[in-house]
């Protein structure tokens, strides 16, 4: 040391460190660039979460609806037998009316059928039979079409080609079928039609070729180099016996029929009323104000909603008390003896005991011992208390803890009460912190899932609860149940469900911190 | 060579101390903290209006002794005491004491400022509200403007009553907790080391304060500054290793004390 | 007579309609206007005995008002919580005595199903049931549901009423009311802390209650070792392949959670600049508030078919056997990267929670010795947080092995070892939910070995947390 | 100067420099009393001086006693604490000018037979110029005054030199008229007091000037000192 | 009436001060924390092979001042610092000297004790460790024990070398966190008020160990004791409002002052 | 007495102490010589006490500048405080002391043409005893010794009978012969110097009295005032 300190040694001191300064350094970038990959990546992860979610959700919160002019009469005459029945018939009428002839096969009859589902009339035949009772008239016929038409519609079902030209040359053969000549506009979608064929005959497993006139829609049979074999599938041409050259539009679907749940036929239904304006795009209502459905062009979130809510009330009117209670008897009134140190034990491992857990106890305990009512917002809200209690004693004890020792002193000191110190100057203090705490550990019941599976919240529930004894469902449940549906409209819809979930979270956490940040300003 | 000035441990109460009455007279004190024994066998008279300060090096016991006047250990768990302290003649730790009601006659002041997280008003005036010693709101305003005013505070807040008591300065803080602890017109006022977080200016501010309100308390001080125990005090006690010492005038501990541990540790020669 | 009559039906009706109203909303006028009631009397006595003594009462005249609230709400409070336990019982057992033979001798279960159906309709309101007697039934039910609440409210009142007198009685100008108070207070909030110890209480007794029951039809040894699993026929119940499965997820999730998280909280509370840290930090965060089935959601719609894809194409690969690895739609994998997905937010916070706690005098004093940043952080900072972060990533792995809805949603349902993580397992969590949610009578084995499962995995959670739990403390006591 | 924050240090410090006045007046008193009753052979007043010391002793052990607790009890700094130290020192120098006072009074009561009163005149004139540089030098204190302090500092030449011919004339006394040798023993020593009262006077104004300046008063500053020519030469009286 | 021993604000950079050579050189500094400023124009000398001490009351910048002679102030977001600090001729805040380099040279101790939480041996050996200071075991312990001596705590601590550093009373603490820093042989050590967390005795015997150290270093300390600046320092600098007021040696400040300022403060007179 | 933790502190006091012993020596010395000039009417010697006052006079500027600062910065306390300030004031007199020495220094010059060689046989016996004296306050003083102290405080008594003796014996002289009147009254003075250099050691020892134990010596204390009788009654030389 002292060695350094002479003049010549400090230099070799400083050179000493120096020498090393320069690995050191370079150690050191290594370190934050770690740090910096690793919150890189956390972000990027919560980006792509987000990312995929909202742009699945994107396409649920719109949805494609019929409306017709439907005959009020369908509905003012009947009266009491069946009016559904009849207010069904009607409405297929229309749409049938508004088509070219579809002909009466079997299976454009089914095409037809599945495109609006029967149930989606009955709820309108409901609906129109209440506007009509309380107004005294018929609301416009609107219902919504199926979701796979739905999905077709806003191009997430297959991919799509479309070619319009007025130069298409028509040449009739027998029995409807027909030729057409492809203007060169067109040429390059007969081509990637033919690459995908084998000698250029489509069928079912090939993708389709759809030519729609205002006369009617054609479908491919088989694709040249640019001639297209066509006969008709919706209307046609009615004896035209010579070449004509009409304009139209070359429709390419690029999913073969078979491995997609709608058919050609629906798809030319589809664009057809589409293009008479009675396929419309309006906002998916029915799904905030619908109820679970086996139909997802039908489901809606109502019930699941206000069954959280009834879960939550539950929940936050016994967790929040209690916990605080306890919190302020652990932290300002308990002696440090065994027993609280049993407590304390005892929180502190139920705040990490898995929630599938409670979910056991609520079987065990709530369903088969209490004999509460299976499925109900009272079991849900019971066991999730149960679950949140040692969190909100956990935040509510830290936020008590932020209270210095200092106030409780000087309250004391001054002949305060122990319920004085507490009641005046502590809880004033702590109560952001607890307040922000709660709602967190409530916001995170919100979301639980798993322990309300058990308790049988998994359940099928059309009504909209209405009592914390009924059957009811919760949100992040319906998000399970629907994340399980085979047809693929129900993934917009999960995803949409949890945008709503997360837009909740959302909205409650911004309500902590703006009620933290109102309290601690006073 | 004690005179008479000087108590030694053990005997019996004197009326008087200086020249003043007694106030506190405490015989065969013993604190233990679990099984950590803090105070051995102190037998000390505090006079009335005047100031008493507490000296000695870290872990002496001087704090721990302290804290016995109002009961303030018993908010410690496992804090035990034993002995006689008698203020104006009563037992403190007999069990018709209610503890509160102690409190509410032995003011007291922390080492660190800390007022309530309330207005300088509500700070001053919780103290006659929770004892219920104004009626009305004129009383209650009246008696935090008397507390204001002795605790010197009055003239830099009057116009700021309602403002939150943290945007006070530490020194002005530390006035508010004196402000506050004697609007509920104790006794006796006990400071535990109540300028060791301050500067100069504000010590000596705190100082001052404590000069002028000896007049009407019996003030007790706890401080680890020695300069701070000579200027501030009439009587100063040294303890040493949970024993006290030496009692005597702040003069003549400071001149001429008679114990050589006293004299080793005010002259800095300890261990 | 006729006056009588109507007398007799207004009560009547009183009474019907009382058994119609909510329990809840009866219960909260009784206790606001008894408390009220209570609170008021109390106070204008205190003053009065004051005014009369001419001195202040020995406590202050709100405490005197506090103690009557407690002396009238507490026996309310008690006997409406009675009420509520033995109101069912006592309604169900006049009705059944009621009921024609038909009904009241139908073997417990179904009359139990049938009251239920009462019970709802009664709830919901009588108008949409179908069946006239049944109608009938309810109404009746309704009614004497309404005795007994009467019975029951007007015992409560009562005693509300008693505990008001009691206190008045009581007070005096020297009464230690204030004791009482205290006393009272804190036995109430002893018993709401006492509430977690019978919550784990109520956990081990189910848990081991069941998982009794389960062990005397199925062998501890073959449900700890036993290598198949095959619940759903109550076949075999070897629970290996669901160990094995919760460990290789688990193993997975914290393979990208823990370097990621520690990392990231190193960056966020050392290096980050206090903007950056404003912005990532709550993101962090709200990936941590994100639910779990939302991540199960995820790993379904974008996880699983990534991971899907990539194995494929490893075994698309040349000189890889095309079946090499299993790319099953559901994958160990995906679920495990998910899950740590879902974890890095937790072990971030809890280690950045640490290090913020380390006290910023080990900073400077670092920095004054001309460490760079990260040796301070290595060699200082990390060797005095290391409890703590040892603490948060044992609350990981416990978090990790205790997840339920990403596996039951990503995993997959089958039960088989196997190392390909690409293949569909299944995991104890998910299986207890598979067990439960099937439509199986509760006391089959079947259902009884999901608390089987539930106690294994209560015991291992338990195992870690207690071991972050003991951790944390020594480093407590490192510290004071 | 401002007021301290702890206004009792300010006092306490007031009250010092206020029993410091007092006991200037009380030593400036005695002085003059002992020549008046040197001069008018007053015993009683003699007497009077002789007792009043005890007051002036009794009064610097009190100054001592509470400097040294103001010392231990305030630790005065910067011109608190030379305030303080000059206090002590000047308390010293005031209780030497009673004792000196005290020894006129003493010798006064044994000159009673002296028939030579015109001899005394000395003592008069010497006894006027002391007590004159005393309360000259008690002002310069009371106002913190170093200039003043300074004047009289400079001012005690002139005490030595009345001292100087008044000694060289009571030799003359003495060679004349042997018989009064006992006597004018005496008056030399009551002379020597008064020039060492005069000393006295100027150690206190050097104490102020310090006190308030900080600075030391040193030989360079007497400026008469190379003006005039020594008034004696080595030999002459001391 | 400045003489030769005091600095006057703006002065040119002198070869000594007070017959020692000058270490640091500071002209014209200023530092501001965000909109805040602390520093006005600060411009000092400070001598070698002595201790400065720098006097003022709360918020004065006496402790922002001395942060940036180490750089410290980096650490804190939004300090800015302007101005010319020379050590050794070199000024600090130039691009060239790295922190680190600069942070090796200049030891610092802090007011709180905050020795790490390793070992004793661990807690000295730590700075030469990363400068790579010592080649092998013995080199290290050599300089540990070394450090240990020269901080006064060899005698209590070589039997214990192993035990956490924790476990030492306070004062032994701070004398520990002084080997430390002066393990790695700075050429300055600062110390920000040392012994504020101590009592009496362990504040003299830090106080001696500072005397002792001052015939090697350089050595600046900011107190808010007064008493202490005069009891250490050899030459001492009066903050007040972000500025330098005066500088002199302790001495001459602390019986006659040239400025009023210094004056009132010191007497206790301020405000 | 142990040693402070902050041993510069001990290290201050230890070199004041040594300081003001180096100081009474000086004094004590030149005491002695003065009085050994005066004897055989040395001039060479004379004059290097008058020089040697100087060293006296500078070293008790620096002994009162080091104790201010002491006071100033180490805030001395108790026996610290009590020691610092006895210091003050015995290096003060001392510092008389010297002035003393020096005085009768310079009269010896003037004595050397006085014939009666056998009349200064008294200083001779005065200076002894008077250095004895000084010479036995500054060894309790080194010795912190208020026993030994007390012993010289008393011993004072002896040199004031010596110097009343010796105030008859030259008043006698100078009767029988009015020529030496103006040497003899330089004798007279320088005896009178002796004497109080004498009351100067004796409030020396009141100091390390009050230094060490915190005390005053008071009147009470001298045992010898109430055994003999007063050696003078009012009227007899002062």
């Amino acid at each position: 040391m002292s060695e350094y300190r002479d003049a010549d040694q400090e230099t070799a001191w400083r050179s000493d460190i120096s020498a090393g300064l320069a690995r050191r350094r370079a150690r050191e970038n290594r370190f934050r660039l770690a740090g910096r990959s690793a919150v890189v990546f956390a972000t990027l992860m919560l980006a792509a979460l987000l990312a995929s979610l909202f742009l699945l959700a994107s396409s649920a919160f719109v949805r494609h609806e019929l409306t017709l002019e439907t005959r009020l009469s369908a509905l003012a005459t009947t009266d009491g037998s069946s009016p559904i029945a009849d207010f069904t018939a009607a409405v297929r009428g229309d749409i049938t009316d508004a088509l070219p002839d579809i002909g009466d096969s079997l299976d454009a009859a089914r095409d037809l059928s599945l495109m609006v589902p029967r149930l989606a009339i009955v709820a309108e035949a409901e609906r129109q039979a209440a506007v009509l009772k309380t107004r005294g008239r018929a609301a416009p016929v609107t219902i919504p079409i199926s979701d796979d038409i739905d999905l077709y519609l806003k191009g997430r079902s297959s991919a799509e080609f479309v070619r319009e030209a007025n130069a298409f040359v028509l040449t009739p053969s027998f029995a409807g079928a027909a030729t057409l000549r492809v203007p060169p506009s067109g040429a390059g979608l007969l081509d990637r039609a033919r690459a995908e064929t084998e000698d250029g005959v489509l069928t079912s497993e090939t993708p389709s070729l759809l030519f729609e006139t205002d006369q009617g829609v054609w479908k491919g049979t088989a694709v040249s180099e640019n001639n297209l074999m066509i006969e008709p599938l919706l209307g046609g041409l009615v004896g035209a016996p010579d070449t004509l050259v009409v304009s139209g539009r070359l429709r390419l679907l690029w999913t073969p029929e078979t491995e997609r749940v709608f058919s050609d036929r629906q798809a030319a239904m589809a664009r057809w009323l589409q293009e008479d304006g009675l396929i419309r795009q309006g906002l998916n209502l029915r799904f905030f104000t619908g109820t679970d459905s086996t139909y997802p062009e039908l489901a809606g979130i109502l019930a699941a909603l206000v069954g959280s809510l009834l879960t939550m009330v539950v929940t936050a009117s016994l967790a929040v008390p209690i916990g605080i209670m306890a919190a302020v008897y652990l932290e300002e009134f308990a002696r440090d003896g065994r027993l609280t140190r049993f407590i304390e034990l005892n929180i502190n491992n139920l705040a990490a005991v898995p929630s599938i857990i409670f979910g056991l106890l609520g079987v065990a305990v709530l369903l088969n011992l209490a004999d509460l009512p299976r499925s109900a917002p009272l079991v849900g809200g019971l066991v999730l208390a149960l679950l949140t209690l040692p969190t909100i004693i956990i935040s509510a004890r830290a936020a008590l803890r932020t209270v210095p020792m200092d106030h409780r002193n000087a309250a004391l000191a001054i002949g305060a009460t122990r319920v004085q110190v507490v009641a005046d100057h502590v809880l004033p203090l702590a109560m952001p912190g607890i307040l922000t705490g709660s709602i967190i550990g409530l916001a995170r019941a919100l979301g639980e899932t798993a322990p309300l599976l058990l308790i049988g919240m998994v359940a099928f529930v059309v009504e909209v609860p209405s009592g914390i004894r009924d059957e009811a469902t919760t949100l992040p449940v319906l998000i399970f149940n629907w994340s399980k549906g085979a047809e693929r409209a129900w993934e917009p819809l999960t995803a949409a469900a949890v945008v709503v979930l997360l837009a909740l979270l959302l909205a409650i956490n911004a309500f902590a911190v703006y009620l933290r940040n109102r309290l601690e300003q006073r | 060579m004690p005179d008479d000035t000087s108590t030694a441990p053990g005997t019996e109460p004197a009326a008087t101390v200086s020249g003043r009455s007694v106030k506190i007279s405490c015989r065969n004190v013993n604190v233990t903290y679990g099984t950590k024994r803090a105070i051995y066998d102190v037998s000390l008279d505090i006079p009335d209006r005047s100031v008493t300060a507490l000296i000695g090096p870290s872990g002496c016991g001087k704090s721990s002794f302290m804290r016995c006047l109002n009961r303030m250990n018993d908010t410690i768990a496992g804090a035990r005491v034993t002995g006689e302290i008698l203020m104006n003649g009563i037992d403190v730790n007999s069990t018709g004491i209610d503890p509160v009601l102690l409190r509410a006659s032995v003011g007291m002041v922390f080492q660190k400022p800390n007022p309530f997280a309330k207005s300088i008003f509500e700070n001053v005036a919780y103290g006659p509200r929770i004892h219920a010693l104004a009626e009305g709101k004129d009383a209650l305003e009246a008696i935090v403007q008397k507390s204001l005013r002795r605790s010197g505070l009055w003239d830099e807040v009057k116009d700021r009553l309602e403002a939150p008591a943290a945007s006070l300065s530490g020194g002005q803080q530390q006035r508010l907790c004196i402000a506050r602890a004697i609007a509920i017109s104790p006794e006796v006022i006990l400071m535990d080391e109540p300028c060791s977080s301050l500067d100069p200016i504000a010590t000596a501010r705190i100082e001052e304060l404590i000069d002028e309100l000896r007049a009407r308390y019996c003030i007790v001080i706890v401080t680890h500054s020695m300069q701070q125990a000579a200027r501030v005090s009439q009587q100063t006690a040294f303890f040493h290793l949970g024993r006290l010492i030496e009692m005597s005038d702040t003069g003549r501990i400071f001149t001429n004390p008679v114990e050589t541990q006293t004299q080793d540790y005010i002259t800095g020669r300890f261990g | 007579m006729d006056k009588e009559q109507t007398g007799v039906e207004w009560i009547s009706g009183v009474i019907q309609s009382l058994g119609e109203m909510p329990f809840g909303w009866l219960s909260f006028v009784l206790l606001s206007g008894m408390g009220i009631a209570a609170f008021t009397t109390a106070r204008i006595r205190a003053f009065e005995l004051s005014a009369a003594a001419k001195r202040p009462l020995r406590a202050h005249p709100n405490t005197h008002a506090v103690f009557a609230l407690l002396a009238c709400l507490l026996p309310i409070v008690a006997a409406l919580l009675v009420l509520s336990f033995v109101d069912g019982p006592i309604e169900r057992r006049a009705l059944v005595a009621e009921l024609p033979a038909r009904l009241s001798e139908l073997p417990m279960v179904d009359l139990d199903r049938y009251l239920d159906g009462l019970d709802r309709a009664s709830v919901s309101g009588p108008g949409q049931q179908v069946d006239v007697f049944d109608r009938a039934a309810t109404d009746r039910l309704l009614e004497l549901r309404g005795e007994v609440r009467a019975f029951g409210y007007l015992f409560a009142l009562l005693a509300g009423a008693a505990g008001i007198f009691f206190a008045l009685r009581i007070q005096t100008v020297d009464a230690p009311v204030r004791r009482y108070v205290e006393r009272g207070v804190e036995i109430i909030l002893q018993a709401s802390a006492g509430l977690a110890v019978l919550v784990t209480l109520g956990i081990l007794a189910s848990l081991l209650v069941e998982s009794f029951r389960f062990f005397s039809t199925v062998s501890p040894i073959s449900f700890l070792f036993g290598l198949e699993w095959n619940a759903q026929s109550g076949r075999s119940f070897g629970a290996v392949p669901l160990f094995f499965g919760t460990l290789v997820v688990a193993v997975v999730a914290m393979c990208l959670a823990i370097p990621v998280g520690l990392f990231s909280a190193i960056y966020l509370s050392e290096y980050a600049r206090p903007s950056t840290r404003r912005l990532i930090k709550p993101a962090l965060e709200v990936l941590a508030g994100i639910p779990t089935v939302v991540y199960g959601f995820f790993a379904i719609v974008f996880m699983a078919p990534l991971v899907q894809w990539a194995a494929t194409a490893i075994n698309a690969l040349p000189f890889i056997p095309d079946n090499f690895l299993a790319a099953q739609p559901s994958s160990a994998l995906a679920a495990g990267l998910v899950l740590g997905i879902m974890t890095i937010p937790y072990i971030s916070s809890l280690v950045d929670d640490v290090l913020t706690a380390v006290p910023q005098e080990y900073r400077q004093a670092g920095y004054a010795l001309g460490s760079t940043q990260s040796e301070l952080i290595r060699n200082i900072l990390f060797p005095v947080a290391l409890p703590g972060i040892s603490a948060a990533i044992l609350l990981a792995v416990s978090r990790a092995v205790g997840e339920t809805m990403i596996v039951v949603m990503a995993a997959g349902q089958r039960p088989h070892i196997t190392a390909d993580v690409t293949s569909d397992m299944t995991t104890v969590t998910a299986q207890i939910v598979s067990l439960l949610t099937a439509d199986t009578a509760f006391d089959s084995a079947t259902t009884l070995s999901a608390f089987a499962l539930g106690a294994a995995l209560f015991a291992t959670t338990l195992f870690f947390n207690q071991a972050a739990l003991s951790v944390v403390r020594r480093m407590d006591l490192r510290h004071v | 100067m401002t007021e301290h924050i702890v206004s009792a240090y300010t006092d306490e410090l007031e009250a010092l420099s206020a029993d410091i006045l007092r006991m200037g007046g009380l030593a400036e008193a005695m002085t003059g009393d002992a020549c008046e009753a040197t001069v008018k052979s007053d015993d009683t007043l003699a007497t009077m001086v002789v007792a009043r010391d005890a007051d002036v002793d009794a009064l610097e052990a009190d100054i001592e006693r509470r400097i040294i607790e103001i010392i231990a009890r305030r630790q005065p700094l910067a011109r608190d604490l030379r305030e303080v130290l000059s206090a002590l020192k000047i308390a010293n120098e005031l209780e030497r000018v009673g004792d000196l006072a005290k020894n006129i009074a003493k010798r006064a009561g044994v000159l009673e037979g002296f028939a030579r009163r015109d001899v005394l005149k000395g003592i008069d004139r010497m006894g006027r110029a002391v007590t004159a540089q005393l309360s000259g030098v008690l002002d310069a204190f009371r106002n913190r005054d170093p200039a003043r302090a300074t004047k009289f500092w400079i001012s005690d030449e002139d005490v030595d030199q009345l001292y100087n011919s008044y000694f060289r004339e009571v030799l003359t006394y003495m060679i004349e008229d042997p018989r009064t040798i006992g006597d004018c023993a005496h008056i030399l020593f009551m002379a020597k007091n008064l020039e060492r009262i005069g000393d006295h006077a100027t150690n206190i104004a050097e104490m102020i000037y310090f006190s308030v300046t900080g600075d030391y008063l040193s030989a360079d500053d007497r400026p008469k000192a190379d003006e005039l020519p020594s008034p004696m030469d080595e030999g002459t009286p001391l």
